[in-house]
Order: C-alpha cells, then structure tokens, then sequence
C-alpha cells in the first residue's frame, strides 16, 4: 500500500466534495528490494474506482486522464518525469489542476 | 552633451517621482530609465487589469495600451477599483485611461475600444513590448498567447476566481513554455462557465494582478528571476501560495513547435470560440444577477 | 417582518453590487452582510494603506477609519496609487476618504488627521472592529499593537521595503501572539534608517497591501484561515512566498503577559520615539531626493 | 561536519554582501550512534567567526544574537524549539530574521 496525498485545483476540487487535498492509501504490488509504488496511471485508476462520484468526464476521457488537465507530481510538471508511468511513492503529492480564466 | 545631466535620462521632475526606486540598489536609474521606455499591452480593464495599470502607470512605463470592449458596470465595481461610480457605463479602456492619466499623466495611455480580436490580434501585440493578460476567458487567453508567441512578446499571465488565483510569464527566456505548451488542450466547453464558478472574492484578482504587474516590471528591466517555466498557486482561504515547476516549450505545440499550424497567416481567421472554449467575453455577471 | 427581502439584509443596489460575491458558496450573503456590519481602521493612507483603502471600500466595509498626519507628495505617487496627481497637497487622509467614495459611496469613511499618537491611540483603536497597520515606522508599529492588545482588536500588520514584504494577523484566535510577542526589541535606533534602505519598488507594497486587505475580509468573517501565529514573507526578486511558523503568546510580553507593563493607564505617556525606535513619522523621501 | 543552509531576510542579509542564503560546512562533533549535529549557538558562534565582517553589532550582543532578532529553523520560531539550544543536522535551514517596517 502507498500513502499519497491527492490534490485537485483550479475548480477540479469541485468534482470531490470541494476538498482540495485527501490523504489516500493506494493499493501497490510490492517488489522485491524495492519500496511500495504505484504510478500515476495507479492513482489515476484509484481515483475512477473509489473517488470520482459525479461528472466523470470532467475528470477522465475514457480511461485516461481527460486533456486540458494538468498532473505535478511533488510540484514537477509529469511531462518531466514520464506522466502516465510517473512513479509515486509513499508521502508524495499528486495534484491535477485546471488552469482558471476569470480574471 | 545634451541629456548628460546627472539625473541619467530622466528629467528633475522624474527624479522627484520615482526617488524611493531610484534610491534602491537592486533597481536604480538605469531600471527606471527602462520602464521610461517601454511599452506594455494590458488585455482587459477589469479585476486583474485594475491593479495592473494603475500600478504600471505609477511606475513610470512609458506607454500603456488597454484592450477591452466593454462598458463599466456597477457590479465591477466590488474588485475594478481602476474605476469608480462616476465612471460607470463609459468605455473600459477609456475609464482605465482617464484613471491612469490621473494618477501620471507623463504616462501615454493608449486605448483599443474593440476588444482583443483575432483580426487584429497581431498588429495589435506587435505594438508593445511586453503584453498582459488579464483577460476573463478561455478563448482571449489562447488568442493572446498565439499572438505572444507569433509575434515573440512575452506573455504576463495571471487569473482569479473564487478565492483562487495563478500567475505565470508565458513565452519568455531561454526554452520557457508558452501558455499553449502546459494547457494544450481548452476546458470542455461550458464545463466551467456554470455562474456559481463565475463569483470572485474582489481582492484576489487584486492580489494576482499585483504580482502581474511586478512580473512585468521584471520582464522589462531583466532584474531578479521572473516566473517563467512555473506557476505560481494561491489559494486565498489559506493565504498559502506555491510554485510548481512547469515542462518547457514543447515540439508538438500547435503555437510555438516547429510544426506550428497557428502562425502569421493562419491566426487571423482561426475560430478561437469554437475551438477554444467559448465566447471571447465574459457576459457571467448579469447572468448571476438572475439566479439570485 | 421588515428586512425579510430575499437579499438577506443586502438592499436591491447591494446585492447588484456585490452579486459577484454573492454567488460565491465560499462567501455568500452573510459574509457580505458581515462586512457592511464591521468598521476597520486604517493607520497610513500610504503604500500599503492605498490598496487595503481600495479594496475593503470596494469589498463593501461599512465603516473605514484613515489614520494619517502627511499630505500627499508627488513622490508618494508611484506606489500610493490611492492618491493621484490632482491631490498633491491634499491630506492624505483627505484624499484617501475622496477616492474611497468615488468608488464607493455607501461606505461611511472617517478621517484621522492627527497621525496615530500615544494620546489617542485606545480611544481611536476602541472604535472599530479590526485594525490595520498600514504604517512606515517602528514607533508607531509597537503603538498600534500596544492599542490593540488593550482593546481587544485584531492587527493585520504589513510590511515592504526595497523588494521584500512580510504579513502577519497579531493578537487574534486562541493564543496568537501580538506583534511584541514576537518581537519584544525595537530595532537599534538608526540602524535600519539610512536612506539606501528606504528605497521601495512601488508594486511592492501593492502586494502585501492587497494581501492585508484579505486578512482583514478573513477576520471581519471568519471565512478561511488567516495568517495568525504565522509570518508571511515575500521575497519579489524571485515571487517567492514562504510561510514561517511563530510562538504562540508570551507569558514574558510587556504588551499582552500577565505582567504587562504596558496598559490602559500608561500606553499614553509610554515614549514609544524614544523606547521603540525613532520618530513616528518616516521623512525619508525628502531625504532620498537630497542623496541623489 | 554539518552541512547547512543559512538565510538573512528582512535586511540583515546587508550585512552578509546582501546574499539571502548561503550553504555552508559548521564543524560538530560526532557523538556515537548520533547523526552530525550542532546547535543555533554553534551556528551563531560560526557566523560571528567566519562570515560577520562589518557592523557585528547590528547581529551581536556581545557573544549573544543581539535581541530583536527571530530565528527560524525549517521555518519554525526558535522559541518553539529550545532557542539557542535547538538542534541542526545535515540540510537544515536556519533564518535570521528582522522585522520590516516600511510601508
Ligand atoms: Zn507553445
Ligand atoms: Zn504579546
């Protein structure tokens, strides 16, 4: 199992009860010589099962992550580290987050 | 030889204004003299573009351009402190031009009643040297990127709603995204223009709009680090803000990639409301008027 | 039963007003009727006090206090964006309560002329909900935290000079310490007063300015988490935010300890000029322009 | 040896060329089964030896930190640790303080 924190911004938190950041035990395969992981693909897959209650596709197209949103992981942009394949590990923050326009 | 008065470029009068800047290390004549020559773009009069052109012009940017198309309403008025109860239902621009020359009229305010167009987008932009995005929706935010990055301006864009804001400089220094690198792809359509999102607590736009006006400041006179290549998160019911580090320009981006499809030739008649996520204004507050 | 509109004590202008805030399920009529409700005192009509005057007449306070004793010089014009160029000469209280109705005329403004003084400090501070310290000295700093521990008051203090800021909401929820709990020494008189220290990017106090305003709608409401028993620090060379974490309240604070020395009977005759750092008024930009 | 991060904010970074952060090795003693470790007064004690070159005073009095000035490891209060007692290891940050006053 890994602990992560999940975080939604920019209006995404509305899709989870307002709640911008949940403390979340995700299920992991543990190998050998290696600490519990997952991958953001993992927490993607967590949060359609158990989270998303309402309006799924704001969140997902299909599967996947829906376009337009964006994944940090630990505050690091996922296109720096591998997206989908992005490893997260016990303690690290995912936050999704849509860009606002109200100005 | 002429000019070669110790004030460096600026006139006694100048050096009166802007002693408590010229006075500081990290900033100076030369920094002031920088700003006297500079232009800077502001897209929309409104939350964000209040603090940004009331704090631009104080600070002696040389020639201001405001863009908007709309008229002051009362209910602007709770975070559009440009303007005032004597101003309502004159122009933006021109309000946002009457305040501003109020506040430093060696300030050149120049005024585009239109609104930001994808027609004359570009002629638009290329007139400036640095553009601000406080725009109020989607579809302007893409068609002023675009514009940014044909054009090679940089980009200060920021944005508020709720008690939320972001702020980041698009399109600047050495492989910095641009807006369409990180957001490639437009809210769904109608998604997020539901009115209950639309509310704003008036000083967060305030509070983005304030650190708007330092980026560009930044931008023009080179010093410190601005915020390019990051996103700076606030979230006002925390006072908590936060800087993620974003990707960098990327290859496949339809604005700035080497295969760009949106370029000089293709902007003017590329259909921003369609693909971009709405209309290119922001019609929400006499809509909540009606719900209540 | 009078009153029972569905605007919820708001009249029809208000609620046209300020519907952007109404609609916000995080605010909502009753934190708007909360606002109408209190008063809030304003020490410095300055580069901090221009946005916070802005923002909470804007926001819809009922009741703003100025405090201030200086008139407005062209030199205040690039950071006091309250002001403007026609008001030079004004009193800057003055001319901070004829901007405020400008913008909005529903909110009563009260004007100090006198400057913040030992004397008057508990019958000024006694008279509104929340105080704001928007002030350029230390004297007048400790004066205004000393006043607010003895009535009571919560202090959203503010400070920038040069490109830094700090924030912090003194004596306020359970166990806040004042601003003397923290910081119990004055600085070493003439230490930090030189002329090249005074220098201030005029945005800078527009941040934290707007940022008090903030904490003062958090207070006033309730709504979020204000930044009490914690120090906000900005660093604009870089836009970066960083929120310290501060002792609670000192049994060992000569303001607000069991054992306070300083209280309702002698905060008047306390000689804050000599104990707390120098005179309470900051006539450094007259100075700065003799440097140049 | 401790590695750590020493910052000056609110003006006292003058007194340091006006750089805000320096990383910097402070000699400890290695205690057995203890990690590397010094004290705030170690590293005051440091400071006043090997980096305050002009107007110690406005940063000491005598060998002490002179009052009004706050400390900050990993961004908390000193007086929330044990003052000149709290412990710094190995990538500690520790922030001296002044108040601003400008407005
Ligand atoms: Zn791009
Ligand atoms: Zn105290």
């Amino acid at each position: 199992m890994v602990w992560v924190y999940l975080q939604f911004g920019g209006g995404l938190e509305t899709l989870f009860d307002s709640v911008k950041s949940h403390k979340v035990e995700i299920p992991s395969k543990k190998k050998e010589g290696l600490s519990d992981r997952t991958t953001v693909k993992g927490v993607i897959n967590y949060i359609q099962k158990k989270m998303l209650k309402k309006n799924p596709e704001m969140f997902l197209k299909g599967k996947e992550l829906r376009p337009g949103i964006l994944v940090l992981i630990n505050d690091i942009d996922w296109e720096l580290g591998g997206k989908e394949e992005c490893i997260v590990e016990n303690n690290d923050v995912v936050l999704f987050l849509s860009t606002l326009h109200g100005g | 030889m002429e000019g070669a008065w110790r004030g460096g470029g600026l006139d006694k009068e100048e050096v009166e204004r802007y002693a408590r800047q010229l006075v500081l290390p990290s900033f100076g004549v030369a920094n002031q003299r920088k700003l006297k020559e500079s232009s800077v773009l502001v897209v929309g009069a409104g939350g964000l573009g209040s603090p940004v052109c009331l704090y631009l012009a104080a600070a002696g940017v040389g020639r201001i351009g405001v863009v908007d198309h709309d008229h002051v309403e009362k209910s602007n008025l709770h975070r559009q402190v440009l303007h005032a109860e004597d101003q309502v239902g004159t122009h933006k621009a021109v309000s946002a031009s009457i305040s501003m020359h109020r506040l430093n009229s060696t300030t050149t305010v120049e005024t585009h009643v239109d609104g930001f167009r994808p027609k004359a987008a570009l002629k638009l932009v290329e007139g400036y040297d640095v553009v601000v995005d406080a725009s109020d929706n989607p579809a302007t935010r893409y068609c002023v990127n675009d514009a940014c990055v044909i054009a090679n301006r940089p980009l200060v864009s920021g944005a508020a709603i709720g008690t939320d804001g972001q702020l980041s400089v698009y399109n600047h220094g050495e492989g910095g995204p641009c807006y369409r690198c990180v957001w490639p792809d437009p809210p769904a359509s109608g998604s997020c223009q539901r009115c209950s999102d639309h509310g704003v607590l008036g000083v967060l736009p305030g509070i983005i709009g304030t650190l708007q006006a330092l980026e560009t400041i930044k931008v023009i006179t080179g010093i410190g680090e601005c915020t390019s290549g990051k996103l700076l998160m606030f979230d006002g019911l925390c006072t908590g803000f936060r800087t993620l580090k974003l990707r960098g320009r990327q290859a496949s981006c339809a604005a700035c990639g080497p295969e760009a499809t949106i370029t000089r030739d293709t902007i003017a008649a590329y259909d921003y409301e369609a693909k971009c996520g709405g209309p290119m204004h922001d019609r929400g507050e006499g809509a909540c008027l009606k719900v209540l």
